[in-house]
């Protein structure tokens, strides 16, 4: 029986203005859904938002539609869903990056997915510090927002924590499309000793990835697992958000989904951690990670900062 | 018709210099750590720009004061910056390599609107052409795995895009502005389709063939200057180059008086027997395939990958340009290089303050204006530009 | 006068525009080495005529024939090519370009296979204008020359590119007697070297001077073909107009009174930072008209410009019925009174894409009745200027038809009309008949006249030297920026003109 | 579109002092065509042509019947609300739609207005973007503080604050213009920037504007309840329509009042014409270009304040950085030829294409969700493209004309 009920539950995803195609936590969210629709047999469909003003219509058109589930992507439409939800209280939502019980009116039928970005980002920290020969590392961020200085904050934890001494870099390239603006910036940051550069700034971070090739240092990836990118991608600080939207998804199947609460996706639950390591890194450095991450899973290590001081 | 320099045009500009003094003498190698020293030169350079003015230079003068507040502030900001931080900030080399960097799609795009906009058409879809050519330059070099039929494919597709505008421009009569808008829509919305139709989610692939930087053994070893220009990218050479030839395409050959007469006064021109039409088409043409090139720059020269509306603007800051640079090749240049330069020292600038970190990135568009409005001021467009031409 | 080759047919020639049959069965032809001229009213046909022979309009009906051979002349290349040049009534140059560029425009010479070749371009520039003796610098800026030299450079367009049919479109309009007359010379020795000549004027002395048979037009249809020999003035006026008209201005004796413009020690700076004035002090009363005679480009421009506050002067004063308006605003001077009928009717005196009712509403639509407190009242504006079409005689339009569609005379005409109805004290009026035919003109030297009778001050500036002989009361010289002389209206041309170019400079100063 | 004084639009265009032999000929040939098809006839049938090519496309890319998608993208907008015959389920949706259609509308209108008022002083204003922003930034600035207002003079006040903001900030390329004759391409360009970039500082982390509510996300707060306009169609909770609507439909009435019944309007046109023939006719050319510029300006920053106050309620650092409703104004304007009819059609048009081609309303297995945005970005392109040269059918329809004439030619 439970075969057929899954067999009809509808799944909506909301894109905010990034698009299906921003190479960050909106394509994710997608991949996510795909994997349901074959996993777990869910109809899915995209509902994707050109600008401010289709949050709130393509919300409410996911909600009139009878769907089950419907997904937000991204903070910017924390408000936007919070009155979407008081609307249509029967139906199930999710946000991506926002926090249920810190919306506005406490909707009981939001669950936030939330990541632990800074424990990816202290993984990337470590791996950073652990291969640099110069003693600087730097940092990319594409805006100011939480998860991004989460991450940014961790891998400065990460490095500190390996190497005390360490000299760390942070720009911003107060963008997450143009490729040209991140790659000024690591080549700048290079230019000044970094000889590792991670990038969480969507797509615009690839230009710092290319930046870190064509001048022989490494790059971290962010997001997803950017090791496709060549061997000079070092590894990868993964926020999981296709994880977190499978997962999420689900909790409806099974009737286990909860409103008005977080998912908390963290190295614990696999929902961050570290992607592939390059094979020209030095040997030991994946088993080093590895166990980073089991302290980090045990607890060993926590207390890791979210806010960039 | 230039003026001589009066003495009061002697000192605006002399004032204006002593800006730039007032905010290099503070900047390595020199960096005196006084902030009284930019202060000092500063108010010296209001001063004289004050005299201008009286002396009835008005904009000029006022320019000057204005260049004086800026200079005398970035100096003492720097004076009053950590060592280290204005180290990190101000590397000169790093900085002009950086500005060339920036400078090379702008100057691509302003010289090929210089060529649509002497012969009278304007062209607001520089964007989109771009933007075309940064896709279909990577797209060829992929299939081809060669850069150079790349860049020949690039060319090709920002001909057709521009064969388009003209068409609507000069056959049909359409406003050259709509047609340019409409460009621009058409671009993002044709290359964004083929590349997520093609590349998908990884997009492009890292191992296509990108323009190789050219090294110049005997420039790579000249102290200074080999760290700017000693290994560059071959486009930035093609980008200088191209400014040499425009020059000499529009003021030393019949070609160029036949551009710019249709662009100044069409029916003159075809009572000597110029076909408006025929001249009008090469020229869009010609700057479409440009602006391709400045995209194409961006794509396979600097960041070897495709990313969508890459171009984010950069055709209007040529448009800018080419306006700005009065609709003559080395101005343009000049004025692509003041905005790579200032863009490049925007980025280098948050070392100094976070919380206005963002602030910072206006600092290109806020030298312009004041660039443009206390310096250059007014600009005089070739007469017919804009306007359709209708046979009898 | 043995039989010579006809050179040009065109037969039966119709061309309509939008509501306009500017040729109606047009039929002409030009003998080799003949001065054949084309005289009609404003908006008669006669540039059509002549766009379509120069391939720039397609004749509805009717063939051209070029020493026999019948030939479509599809475009000015196709002309030229066919061997006939053209003078444009507007000149077809390029302002910010040289001479010799305009000149060899489309027929470059090239050096090396892709350069310009300026060197032998200016040389042949200077070859053919010696030939043809008009003396050009090929290396000014069309737009420093005068008209005068900006016409010569039309000229030699058409002779750099050998064109033995040479349609010169009312070249006389912007000439002083003395470059006339100098055309004149240049038109008989290129008849003398075998090249036939239409010509285009409205002056009928002109025409009988320089014509050997003279085609008339009216409304689009080809009144008669005559020879010049036997031909009269007033002859050719009733063929043009349909009806007489007297071309002396018939003018009572002036009573002048209080002076209502007077300009003092005025010096005046133009854009390139010349003295283009130079102290020049004069004053116009009631009820007189006072001409400004002198070559163009000898600061009658700036001095209008001045007066009309459209050009700050650098020293001197200038005040309009006792009000001094020196360095006041356009407005504030239009509102002391002063009227202005401008040089450049398209460039300065209409807008051309607004309708006339608009036009004449350019100087007072901030005022009772065409608006109050800001609002307009477009109702008012067509009714006055129905009653203004009505009493200047404004033909082609009515109230709400672009001024643009008019031709000249009638441009002329509400510009007029508008600057007389705001019942200015003073009237400057400059070029006020250029281009005009003989009707529009004998009704514009009446006005005027009446103007003064009617107690108003009006200095007239004009390049014909006759026109200001013949309105004026009294008449001032001026040369290189400088007031020259003060010359009786009984004061012979010839006097006139020694002063006119510097003959008198060393007895003035 | 046309009104008694002045020629219907189209040549109203030129951002160039007017040469009159070109301008004479070139619009000549334009203006008389477009008597010959009376009215409205031209734009219609070109928008028909327009959607016939973009037809094609979708057929071409997705080989589904372009028909189809043409419906789905008019239900989509909600027009077919209009229709009597549609009812139940359907209607409400239709309602809906339409309520977002004639949102987006409403801002079009107003950017629009601010590029065509510009454009006829010959002016070419491209920064409506950077003035819309500025009229955003103010009116949710006064929004959210001033809690304890009434509401009326709360709205009333961010309202002007917002409009005079946008004008000021118009106003310095209008001076910029008047003083020292700076292009206004440029510095409006610029100014778009820097308008981006300080809207980035203020609401970013740690800016003056950030909302204190949520430390690190870079937002402003909400402007408060009572600053919000009035819902009149649909769920004030859902993005219904606001009163702003008829604030841009009166703004259309003021526009062409302003422009062809105010002394003010008769100098900006004449200066647009023939800046020369203003300036001997009394009309200070500098003062017109800075009200010209000052004007559009304030109907960009109104454009802000609507939605603001109507739908958006706050300002995030992204919005800021992705809005780019200001140039479409451009188009807007110029499709509209600068009247204030066609304003208000183009505005509606491209408010139904941007609404009508969002995914919500298009079949996702025709429209692959991650090509779709491109794909309508194409149509609405192509519709630009083909709209703007009402040429095409003009030039047919003068054939015809013509044939007929010289066949039966009266004397
Ligand atoms: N391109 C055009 N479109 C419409 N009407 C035109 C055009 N050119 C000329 N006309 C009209 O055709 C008629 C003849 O014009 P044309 O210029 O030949 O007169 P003209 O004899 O040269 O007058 P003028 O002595 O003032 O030069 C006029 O009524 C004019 O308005
Ligand atoms: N466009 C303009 N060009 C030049 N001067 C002007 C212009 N508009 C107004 N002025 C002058 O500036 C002064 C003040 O301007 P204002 O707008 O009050 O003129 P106004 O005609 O009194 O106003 P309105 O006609 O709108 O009631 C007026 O005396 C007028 O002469
Ligand atoms: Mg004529
Ligand atoms: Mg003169």
């Amino acid at each position: 029986s439970s075969a057929k009920s899954e067999a009809t539950i509808k799944v909506a995803l909301i894109t905010d203005i990034g698009g299906l195609n921003d190479k960050g936590f909106n394509a994710l969210a997608n991949v996510g859904l795909q994997t349901a629709k074959k996993k777990l047999k869910v109809q899915g469909r995209v509902f994707i938002s050109k600008s401010a003003a289709d949050y709130v219509p393509n919300l409410s058109a996911a909600a009139r539609g009878n769907y089950d589930l419907v997904i937000a992507v991204g903070f910017l439409m924390s408000d936007s869903l919070s009155a979407v939800a008081k609307k249509f209280p029967k139906t199930k939502f999710a946000i991506v990056d926002v926090s249920a019980p810190f919306m506005k009116g406490k909707p009981k039928n939001v669950r936030g997915i939330v990541f632990a970005e800074q424990e990816a980002g202290y993984l990337a920290g470590v791996a950073a510090a652990t291969v640099s020969k110069t003693g600087t590392v730097s940092t990319i961020g594409g805006i100011k927002i939480p998860p991004v200085d989460a991450f940014i904050a961790g891998f400065q934890a990460g490095a500190k924590a390996t190497k005390p001494g360490i000299t760390l870099l942070n720009d911003y390239s107060q963008d997450f499309v143009d490729q040209a603006k991140c790659k000024e910036l690591a080549l700048n940051q290079i230019a000044q000793g970094s000889d590792v550069v991670f990038q969480v700034a969507g797509g615009c971070g690839l230009g710092a990835l290319s930046a870190a090739q064509e001048k022989g240092v490494w790059g971290i990836g962010v997001d997803n697992d950017q090791s496709f990118l060549g061997k000079h991608v070092l590894t990868s600080a993964q926020k999981k958000v296709d994880q977190g939207v499978f997962q999420t998804i689900q909790l409806v199947t099974t009737g286990k989904f909860k409103g008005g609460v977080d998912g908390l996706f963290s190295v614990k639950n696999d929902g961050v951690g570290f992607g592939k390591v390059s094979p020209a890194a030095p040997p030991t450095l994946a088993a080093k990670l590895a166990s980073v991450s089991a302290a980090i899973k045990a607890g060993k290590i926590s207390k890791i900062p979210r806010l960039v001081k | 018709m230039r003026r001589l320099p009066t003495g009061a045009r002697a000192l605006g500009w002399g004032a204006v210099a002593f800006s730039a003094l007032a905010a290099w003498i503070a900047l390595p190698p020199v960096a005196v750590r006084s902030f009284a020293v930019p202060l000092a030169l500063g108010v010296v350079a209001a001063a004289l720009g004050i005299v201008a003015v009286r002396g009835g230079e008005k904009r000029l003068g006022f320019g000057a004061v204005a260049a004086a507040v800026l200079g005398a502030g970035l100096g003492i900001l720097a004076t009053r910056s950590g060592a280290a931080n204005l180290e990190q900030a101000v590397v000169w080399s790093a900085l002009l390599a950086s500005m060339l960097r920036y400078a090379t799609p702008l100057t691509f795009a302003a010289i090929g609107g210089l060529f649509s906009e002497r012969s009278g058409v304007v062209n607001i879809g520089l964007e989109g052409m771009m933007l075309t050519g940064a896709f279909f330059g990577i797209w060829g070099a992929d299939r081809t795995s060669s850069w150079v039929l790349g860049l020949l494919i690039a060319l090709a597709a920002g001909a057709l895009m521009a064969l388009v505008h003209a068409f609507f421009a000069i056959h049909l009569r359409a406003d050259q502005i709509i047609g340019g808008t409409a460009i621009n829509f058409l671009a993002l919305g044709v290359t964004g389709y083929l590349f997520i139709d093609i590349y998908g989610q990884e997009g492009t692939p890292t191992d296509i063939p990108a323009i190789p930087e050219v090294s110049i053994p005997l420039l790579r070893d000249v102290p200074f200057v080999g760290d700017v220009v000693g290994q560059m990218n071959l486009m930035i050479w093609l980008a200088l180059l191209t400014v040499l030839l425009a020059w000499v395409v529009i003021f030393k050959t019949p070609v160029g008086l036949r551009i710019r007469a249709v662009g100044e006064q069409p029916r003159a021109a075809d009572t000597v027997g110029i076909s408006v039409f025929k001249v009008r088409y090469a020229a869009v043409i010609v700057s479409g395939m440009l602006a391709a090139l400045g995209g194409a720059y961006l794509s396979i020269g600097f960041v070897n990958s495709f990313g969508e509306n890459m171009t984010a603007g950069r055709g209007f800051i040529a448009l800018a340009a080419l306006i700005f640079g009065n609709w003559r090749p080395f101005p343009t240049l000049a004025a692509c290089l003041l905005f790579g330069f200032s863009s490049a020292l925007a980025q280098r600038l948050p070392v100094y303050s976070d919380s206005a970190a963002v602030l910072f990135q206006a600092l290109p568009y806020v030298l312009t204006l004041i660039a443009v409005a206390g310096l250059i001021g007014r600009s005089i467009p070739p007469a017919a530009v804009g306007r359709p031409y209708k046979k009898q | 006068m043995s039989e010579r080759p006809v050179v040009l047919e065109m037969s039966h020639i119709r061309k309509e525009f939008p509501g306009v049959l500017a040729n109606d069965d047009v039929s002409l032809d030009l003998l080799e080495g003949e001065v054949h001229a084309l005289l009609g009213e404003n908006g008669a046909g006669k540039s059509t005529l002549m766009n379509i022979l120069y391939g720039l309009y397609h004749p509805d009906e009717g063939e051209i024939r070029i020493n026999g051979k019948q030939v479509r002349l599809g475009s000015p290349r196709a002309a030229i090519d066919a061997g006939v040049g053209m003078v444009h009534q507007h000149f077809m140059l390029i302002p910010v370009m040289t001479v010799t560029e305009n000149i060899v425009l489309a027929s470059e010479p090239v050096r090396d296979g892709v350069f310009l070749d300026y060197a032998t371009a200016e040389e042949q520039v200077r070859e053919i204008s010696e030939r043809f003796g008009l003396a050009v610098d090929p290396r000014a800026k069309i737009a420093n020359i005068t008209v005068g030299q900006q016409q010569r450079v039309e000229i030699l367009k058409a002779l750099y590119r050998n064109a033995d049919i040479l349609v010169l479109d009312e070249p006389t309009a912007v000439l002083t007697p003395q470059e006339a007359r100098e055309l004149f010379d240049i038109v008989r020795s290129l008849t003398a070297q075998g090249k036939s000549i239409i010509f285009i004027s409205h002056k009928l002395n002109e025409v009988l001077e320089i014509a050997e048979r003279i085609s008339v037009l009216r409304r689009g249809r080809l009144v008669q073909t005559l020879p010049a020999a036997g031909a009269t003035e007033s002859s050719l006026a009733r063929l043009m107009v349909g009806r007489d008209v007297l071309l002396r201005v018939e003018k009572g004796h002036s009573t002048p009174a209080a002076p209502l413009l007077e300009v003092n020690g005025l010096t005046v700076i133009d854009d390139r930072g010349i003295d283009k004035v130079r102290d020049v002090s004069f004053q116009v009363r009631a009820g007189e008209i006072v001409g400004i005679a002198g070559v163009d480009g000898n600061g009658q421009t700036e001095l209008i410009d001045a007066l009309t506050g459209l050009r700050k002067a650098a020293a001197g004063s200038v005040t309009v019925a006792g009000t001094d308006v020196s360095g006041a605003s356009p407005r504030a001077v239009l509102d002391t009174g002063l009227g202005h009928v401008p040089e450049d009717r398209q460039r300065r005196g209409l807008v051309l894409e607004f309708s006339i009712a608009e036009n004449i509403a350019l100087h007072d639509y901030r005022r009772p009745p065409a608006s109050k407190h800001g609002w307009l009242f477009p109702a008012r504006l067509v009714e006055r200027a129905q009653r203004l079409i009505d009493a200047f005689d404004v033909r082609g339009g009515g109230p709400r038809t672009r001024a643009g569609a008019l031709s000249g005379g009638n441009q002329q005409k509400v510009i007029l009309a508008r600057e007389i109805e705001r019942n200015p004290k003073a009237l400057v009026a400059a070029q006020p008949t250029r281009g005009l035919d003989v009707g529009a003109i004998e009704f514009v030297h009446r006005r005027l006249v009446e103007e003064r009778d009617e107690g108003r001050a009006i200095l007239l500036v004009s390049l014909e030297l006759e026109e200001v002989l013949s309105l004026s009361d009294r008449i001032l010289v001026m040369y290189e920026g400088r007031i020259v002389g003060e010359f009786p209206p009984t004061a012979g041309e010839e006097e006139l003109g020694i002063a006119m170019t510097g003959g008198r400079r060393e007895a003035a100063a | 579109m046309s009104e008694p004084l002045t020629p219907p639009g189209g040549e109203e265009q030129d951002t160039v002092a007017p040469d009159p032999e070109a301008r004479a000929t070139g619009l000549l040939g334009r203006l008389d065509a477009a008597h010959r098809v009376n009215g409205m006839l031209a734009p219609v049938l070109t928008a028909v042509l327009a959607f016939f090519i973009g037809g094609l496309v979708v057929l071409v890319t997705t080989g589904k019947n372009p028909i189809t998608t043409y419906r789905a993208i008019f239900d989509g907008s909600g027009l077919n609300w209009l229709f009597p015959w549609v009812g139940g389920d359907d209607r409400v949706l239709a309602a809906v739609n339409l309520q977002q259609t004639l949102l987006l509308t409403t801002s079009l209108i107003l950017v629009g207005l601010a590029v065509a008022f510009a454009f006829r002083c010959g002016l070419f204003n491209i920064g409506g973007q950077g003035q819309y922003l500025v009229g955003s930034i103010f009116s949710v600035w006064i929004g959210s503080s001033f809690a304890s207002m009434n509401g009326p003079l709360h709205i009333a006040l961010a309202i002007a604050v917002a409009t005079l903001a946008g004008a000021a900030w118009a106003g310095i390329a209008g001076l910029l213009k008047a003083l020292v004759g700076v292009n206004e391409v440029i510095s409006t360009i610029m100014l778009n920037w820097v308008a981006v970039w300080t809207g980035v500082f203020l609401f970013g982390q740690g800016g003056p504007l950030q909302n204190d509510t949520q430390v690190s996300v870079p937002v402003s707060n909400d402007i408060v309840e009572t600053a919000k306009l009035k819902v009149f169609w649909g769920d004030p909770l859902l993005q219904g329509l606001h009163i702003g609507f008829f604030i841009a439909l009166a703004a259309l009435v003021v526009y062409f009042v302003v422009l062809n019944r105010t002394t003010l309007g008769y100098g900006v046109r004449a200066v647009g014409f023939n800046p020369e023939a203003a300036r001997y006719g009394g009309i200070s050319v500098a003062r017109n270009y800075f009200l010209a510029m000052a004007i559009s300006g304030a109907f960009a920053g109104l454009a802000g304040a609507m939605d603001i106050l109507g739908w958006q309620f706050r300002l995030a650092t992204g919005d800021v950085l992705t809005s780019t409703i200001g140039f479409t104004g451009i188009a807007v304007a110029l499709l509209g030829r600068n009247s204030a009819v066609g304003v208000g059609l183009g505005a509606l048009l491209f408010g139904a294409l941007l609404n009508g081609t969002s995914t919500r309303n298009l079949d996702p297995e025709v429209f692959k969700p991650e090509l779709a945005s491109n794909l309508t970005q194409i149509i609405v392109g192509l519709i630009v493209l083909f709209v703007g040269a009402d040429l095409i059918v003009l030039w047919v329809l003068g054939r015809i004309r013509r044939g007929r004439r010289t066949v039966g030619a009266p004397a």
